[in-house]
């Protein structure tokens, strides 16, 4: 029963355990995620390289990315992403290139031959001559993608022998495109990868009794250095981050935090569940979307490290700052109905956000790669009769905004358009409109996109009115055109 | 004295690649087809990073579908994902056309693609028969489109989707329907209309093989827009099945050119195929004439007036603002070498060209320009963004003319870069723009003077006052 | 809340003025009839800095002729000045129309230039029966037109220009003609195509009262140049002689309306000058309604589908780049609250607006956009750039809309200037372009948008990712 | 003889004793000049008040403008001029506003209601405001126009009691646009009331005995920086600026320069004469267009203040920087034929430059307000049937192009659109295009401007060429194109 069909899904039944519709009476339902999407639909969801390179590894400031692909993994790979970084290393020093993480990407550009004979000579070239024109990165990361999982190239062979011959990590991350649903498993590679290959391989230059890991925070449009500066006027330290504004070596320091701190629970528990079983550290799961889940998580934090007053302190001065603002645009917002299409956990991260601090009314909830845990979650946050969707496909999207006319979808690119095209708004929720998107000033910015986008004023202006009275002016006496009328169709 | 210097990419390692995979290529000319939706054989991937990267230059919905291929097909090939996506298409979508496209991963695994979509279509037919909601979809054209992303790039992709599309679709006729077919190459939106604009003035019919001008630029109006989205225009099947019957095929980009050639020895369509891309003014002086080897077209006043106007500029600025100033153009290597010609109408110095591809014509064509113009012209053949980084730091360079890739050069060295070519995801508006004929020559002479004025006549403002 | 704060100049004195004199706006509206001459009733610097000024924005060739007032007019009259100025043209450049266009000296010393044409005429009646080369020269149309320098300014003077030109030339008629008559204002030429362009797509026959599209933006065509020089296009006699039997006239700016209520009053042709220019898409709608009323066609759908494009590019940009950016714009009084209504339309804040004119519709109009939008508006009336400059630097502004004399403020505070209006001269192309119609509201759309892209993003270049 | 009534004249002959085509014969017959324009002739001369505000006083960086005139002579009065200025003061100091002369300029902007009652009060309150606005100011300057003309407003007057009651000099000109035939009448009364009031009103914080008042130099595009490059280079001090860069005190100081250049002797050569004649301060005049005339000149200069080997080194520097390149440009337009139409004198400056350095053919040379001197001068410098005319007009300037067709024509913006529609380039030489043009650089600029215009390559692109054979293509045997046909039209 809570299952549901869409209508331009039933040539495809396969969908109707990947709809749910919330039903108070049956929050035991599992629906199916995680799955190969059916073939022909226009899906949402990037492969597994683009879980490892697009999110994860991409972030760190300090590497060379070489990826061993025909051109195009390469070509986009590179730069897509809104992960900013700061120049500043972990030991003071200051990496000698800018945004280093965003402005190159390197690959080995493979051939027919190659496919042919095999692209290890050439990946192994590749990265000698990556390191020739970087010579001041920290490491080098290898990607393996769909060409070479398929033709065999042992990419780890090839890193290891880089590594003694380079004097620098150089890293193989396994991670061909068609391995695996979507791109949550290359999040899982890339968290064992670094996990068994990095953590726990270098001491981090000090430490102190406020040492934390942030894990599973990009930094995407800023995210992290909001947190941080939270944290670090409560007087907590950032010893390592996973993965935004991050560097290969913080990585590597990540066994020596006192405290683990999971952001984003799709992507990076892996690491700090497998942290915590060899190294004893413990994690806690941490949501700081919206101003009251920030200022609970803040609290938290504080409690675990006595930083209570601390810990007010903070939340009193950054939730100061926006609560009149918000109060503006909870009136404004409020009642208008939103979909939370996000690639994992935002779905029900924001979902009671956006209901009770905002006033709006979320309808639908969807997710490109979560598994069961994270529509569980969504389950339990939205209320009677939300629809969840797994994988949602653009037919499914078009059938939604029919049936239900949101008011906004927060989206990805893909969506966006699609949206606008039906006459209805979209903000991208996986890189930001005019992010940051966490924290007291984040959720802020959240609240200003929702309402400049719902509030533009060309919604009101998609159609043209032709002049009512058109037609009766023929009627009118006057040869010329009657004043009146004129009068009126102004 | 004038010539080229031919530089090839001495690594072996790409670093920022100025050129992508066959399959994008090959998508962009499905998407032009009326009702055509391209279906990509490989891993997710291979959908949503073209999705991806087509909407955030275009800010326009990109619908693409993929075949889902995972370790399954991997192992026991991938037959049922073509066979079963293309059904779920045909069925769920009712669209004219669908491109099959493959990828590295479904070519390595050794997929006939050609073979599946011909059981397709036999299962397309019964489908047909079967049930009366699928009356119908036996007619869809499905046009299976090789393109290994380990061979060419996105260019040549683009050429062969055309070439397939052509091959599968147009069918035999007498009649001569007097049109010009034109296979634009990778243009935006506002060059394919600019062309259109040229061939309706000049009165003459075409068939654009294949036209993304409004599905990539499409208007907002909700109140008319149907579910299943389609974008609006594009070039109609019926249309490709008539493109045997026209007066010749012109082809924009040299890479895109063996399509022409296929209507040219199966149809008897004459081809043209050699020249430059209209850009600028000799370049569109000659695509004008093509038309009129074709079709014995006359030009009217209103095209000689568009000219004179976009002369009437070049002659207000180009001595005066821009001559001598030193030039670098990298991207497509068709409209590279285009506009490299105009750049040198503009009395400007063409210091370095640069294209990702390897077309054996960008050089020779830029051999050409160099010779028009009595220029030393370093080429970078087949090389990477990073090459044009070191060189732009290491050699006097006034203007940067390229994709928005480039903009961190920009950046660090200080030098305007005109946007030009794909992707343009930082500034907005230029996909819908030409930058071929008269007029977009006459726009490419403006966004060139201005970025001049800015950069090198602020200083000295009073040159400003005229 | 929303509302307007009139803010007028406490100063007598006016320093960086946001206008000129009268004369120049006759000059403006003669050069739009085709094979017109305005001739200034002046000193040389009358007609000298008008030439400059002008062919500075357009770089065009700006032909004005001057009747020569020196010492001895001061004292004896100009009446010799005017007569074989006059007939000097008349001989030499066998023109259709002539403006005889007073000024400040020619006012004060009190030239009855009615008078003097009226003189004048009867001596080219003499001369055209005399010889046979003078054959004709009777039949040019001369039209006094009384523009002293200290009343009003260059908009007004353009006003009385057209109203001078409707009253002498144009001819009781009977016959409908089912055009429309459109009084454009102190456009560029841009925006005098778009309005044509967008009667054209409705449909609806024209007459353009006085159209300066060509003069001003003409062809570089020397095969084909004449000698004297005459520049291409404009409204000829005929149809200026014609507009009496048009459904209606519109005037697209409120100084140029006299014209038509002249046309009403006397041939009884409705008259429509209450509305904001065609500017974004409000003021299109409004317009295309307009031109329905009048003559009751029909919307196609390519227009639409430019209203659809614009919308479209529009929802791209404003909530995401462009909302709640604080703008001051300033210049003409009519164009200025149709581009206030734009940006509105675009989600950014209108924080001021000046115009150098005493244009009572201004404030009015102003008024009518806070309400529309919400906004709390600055209007400087009759202000100067030199209030502009305290304003903005006192305030909290984003972007400026205006002209280049403008350009010191945006060099000195960082502010980019988005180049609007007159003159424009340290930027090339946008008076070729509209900013009226659809398309127009796309490229200023385009324009202001880049120009944030460039300003406020580039900084946080990552966001310019997508 | 020797004049030419040209066939666009035969209406208007009294315009040819104004055209004089050069016959050796003949070099004592005088021109008519000076002389108000004949009316109803699109002439390219400015008005009295242009030839004060827009050449002399324009240039002077320190000073406020206020145009006792309606709108239009102020708006057209700023701004409009190509002469920089550095804000560096005599005194050491420097001036607060950047280009101060290029950036604003006032006026009172009057209404009828001032011509019935006079401009007066107006006036004094406008300059009142002025200095209230500009407090930095040096001195403000109040300039007649047409309009205080003729309701006769006694600005003298005015100026006197505010200088009293600011304690600043308020300086009126008294220059009516209509005060004369041209411009040339303004440059004159400016100089008259610079002489009277300003000269020897100040004393200069100290002199040297190589000072020098540069006259009649307004730095044009930077001309007056390369010459004062040049002259300090030598060891000689420019005490004052007659006008460009100059400042409201340099003007003063002019009593106490050692000896007087005048470099451009339509405009200057009044004040020169009047400063000699009650100062003793002997004036030379100047010319520094062209590499020879430059050389020439410094050395004059060297040779007056002992500094011979100064000057030496100072060409053989500078004319060493440019003599190769200016080979190339020589090569390039020897026998081009060019006009030069210039505002006064540059028509016999550059003539012999152009014919002797560069190799060109001058056919025509024109000015807007020469008086007798410069046409005898010009008529020296041109060659045999080379055409002289005085304030010519577009028709005239038409005709010379139909039947002469220069090859490029140096002149105002007003002749250049007009050029270019008739398919000639043209080059601005008031204002330049890449100046400055003066000394050995300039010479050499505008060698280079030259060079871009006669070899832009749109003036091979003017006509479209239809393909030639076009008509025999409906003869081919076969009905598509013939293969060989379409190779032709490539």
């Amino acid at each position: 029963m809570p299952f549901k069909l869409f209508d331009v899904d039933k040539e495809i039944p396969e969908r109707e355990k990947h709809v749910y519709v919330k039903h108070c009476g049956d929050s035991d339902t599992e629906m199916d995620c995680n799955k190969s999407t059916v073939p022909g639909c226009m899906s949402e969801r990037g492969c597994v390289y683009a879980g490892s390179k697009g999110v994860i590894t991409g972030a760190i400031k300090d590497v060379v990315h070489v990826v061993h692909s025909p051109v195009g993994c390469t070509t986009y790979g590179g730069g897509a992403k809104r992960y900013p970084s700061r120049p500043n290393m972990p030991d003071g020093t200051t990496f000698p290139v800018e945004n280093f993480n965003l402005k190159y990407v390197c690959g080995t550009d493979l051939k027919e031959s190659d496919v042919v004979f095999g692209g290890m000579k050439k990946l192994k070239q590749s990265v000698q001559e990556a390191y020739k024109e970087f010579p001041f990165t920290t490491a080098i990361y290898c990607h393996a993608t769909c060409t070479t999982g398929l033709i065999g190239d042992d990419i780890d062979a090839v890193c290891k022998e880089l590594t003694e011959e380079l004097g620098i990590d150089v890293i193989a991350y396994n991670t061909p495109g068609f391995a695996g649903p979507s791109q949550s498993k290359g999040h899982h590679i890339t968290n064992d990868t670094m996990f068994d290959q990095l953590v726990g391989s270098k001491e981090p230059p000090k430490t102190t009794d406020y040492d934390i890991c942030l894990i599973g925070e990009y930094n995407i449009d800023g995210d992290l250095w909001v947190l941080e500066k939270y944290l670090n006027e409560m007087g907590i330290n950032i010893l390592s981050r996973f993965s935004g504004d991050s560097t290969h070596n913080e990585i590597c320091y990540m066994h020596k935090s006192k405290l683990n701190l999971v952001r984003c629970q799709r992507s990076a528990t892996y690491i700090a569940e497998l942290i915590e079983e060899k190294y004893g550290t413990p994690y806690i799961n941490v949501d700081f979307f919206s101003t009251e889940y920030c200022a609970d998580n803040l609290r938290m934090i504080g409690k675990y490290f006595n930083l209570e007053e601390e810990a007010e302190k903070v939340i009193e001065k950054y939730h100061g700052e926006v609560k009149e603002e918000l109060e503006f645009y909870k009136e404004k917002l409020s009642g208008k109905k939103v979909y939370i299409f996000s690639g994992g956990p935002k779905s029900w991260h924001l979902s009671i956000p956006l209901e009770k601090e905002l006033g709006m009314d979320v309808t639908a909830v969807a997710s490109q790669f979560e598994h069961e845990g994270g529509y569980k979650k969504m389950k339990e946050r939205v209320k009677e009769g939300a629809t969840i969707v797994d994988d949602p496909n653009s037919l499914e999207l078009e059938e939604m905004i029919k049936t239900d006319r949101p008011d906004i979808i927060l989206a990805g690119i893909k969506e966006k358009y699609l949206a606008y095209k039906y006459g209805v708004p979209s903000i991208m929720i996986h890189s930001y409109e005019n992010g940051p998107y966490i924290g007291f000033e984040g959720f802020l910015n959240l609240a200003k996109d929702l309402y400049a986008n719902i509030y533009n004023p060309i919604w009101d202006l998609l159609e043209f009115d032709s002049f009512p009275q058109k037609e009766s002016a023929k009627d009118g006496q006057n040869e010329k055109v009657d004043k009146e009328l004129m009068e009126a169709g102004k | 004295m004038s010539g080229v210097n031919v530089i090839n990419r001495e690594r072996n390692l790409i670093v920022n690649p100025l050129k992508t995979c066959q399959p994008l290529g090959a998508m962009y000319a499905v998407i032009g087809v009326s009702r055509g939706i391209p279906m990509v054989h490989g891993s997710q991937g291979c959908s949503s990073f073209v999705r991806y990267h087509l909407a955030r230059h275009f800010r326009e919905p990109v619908e693409i579908a993929v075949s889902s291929l995972h370790e399954a097909a991997a192992v026991f090939g991938g037959r049922k994902n073509i066979n079963s996506g293309i059904k779920n298409i045909a069925i769920r979508y009712k669209p004219d056309l669908i491109g099959a496209i493959t990828t590295c991963s479904s070519e390595i695994i050794g997929d006939d693609v050609f073979g599946f979509v011909d059981t397709t279509n036999k299962e397309l037919a019964e489908l047909s028969k079967e049930k009366q909601e699928y009356a119908g979809v036996e007619k869809v054209k499905v046009v299976p489109i090789p393109t290994p992303s380990f061979v060419g790039t996105h260019y040549s992709g683009y050429g062969v989707a055309v070439n397939s599309i052509i091959q599968t679709v147009t069918e035999i006729n007498d009649e001569e329907n007097g049109k010009v077919n034109i296979i634009p190459g990778l243009l935006n939106p506002g060059d394919v209309k600019e062309l259109k604009h040229i061939l309706n003035s000049l009165n003459v019919g075409h068939i654009m093989l294949t036209d993304v001008s409004d599905a990539f630029d499409g208007p907002l109006r909700p109140s008319i827009q149907e579910t299943p989205f389609y974008p609006k225009g594009g070039v109609t099947v019926d249309e490709i099945k008539n493109a045997s019957s026209s007066s010749g095929t012109i082809s924009i980009c040299k890479y895109a050119s063996q399509g022409a050639k296929t209507l040219e020895s199966t149809h008897n369509v004459p081809a043209i195929t050699d020249d430059l891309a209209p850009i600028g003014i000799k370049g569109t002086d000659q695509f004008l004439r093509n038309i009129q080897v074709l079709t014995d077209c006359e030009v009217p006043e209103k095209l000689l007036d568009e000219r004179g106007l976009t002369l009437d500029m070049m002659a207000d600025v180009s001595a005066r603002y821009l001559h001598g100033r030193k030039v670098a153009i990298f991207g497509d290597p068709s409209l590279t070498t285009g506009l490299a010609r105009l750049i040198s109408e503009l009395s400007m110095e063409v210091v370095m060209v640069c294209s990702g591809a390897d077309e054996k014509s960008f050089p020779e064509d830029m051999e050409l320009v160099a010779k028009e113009s009595g220029q030393n012209i370093d080429v970078l053949q087949e090389q990477d963004l990073r090459a044009v980084e070191v060189y732009v730091k290491e050699n006097d360079i006034d203007i940067l003319i390229g994709n928005s890739d480039a903009r961190f050069i920009s950046y660090d060295t200080g030098i305007p870069l005109i946007r030009f070519g794909y992707p343009v995801y930082d500034r907005v508006g230029y996909h819908s723009q030409p930058i071929l004929g008269y007029r977009g020559a006459k726009r490419m002479t403006e966004l060139i003077t201005n970025a001049v004025l800015e950069k090198y006549y602020e200083e000295k403002h009073w040159k400003l006052q005229q």
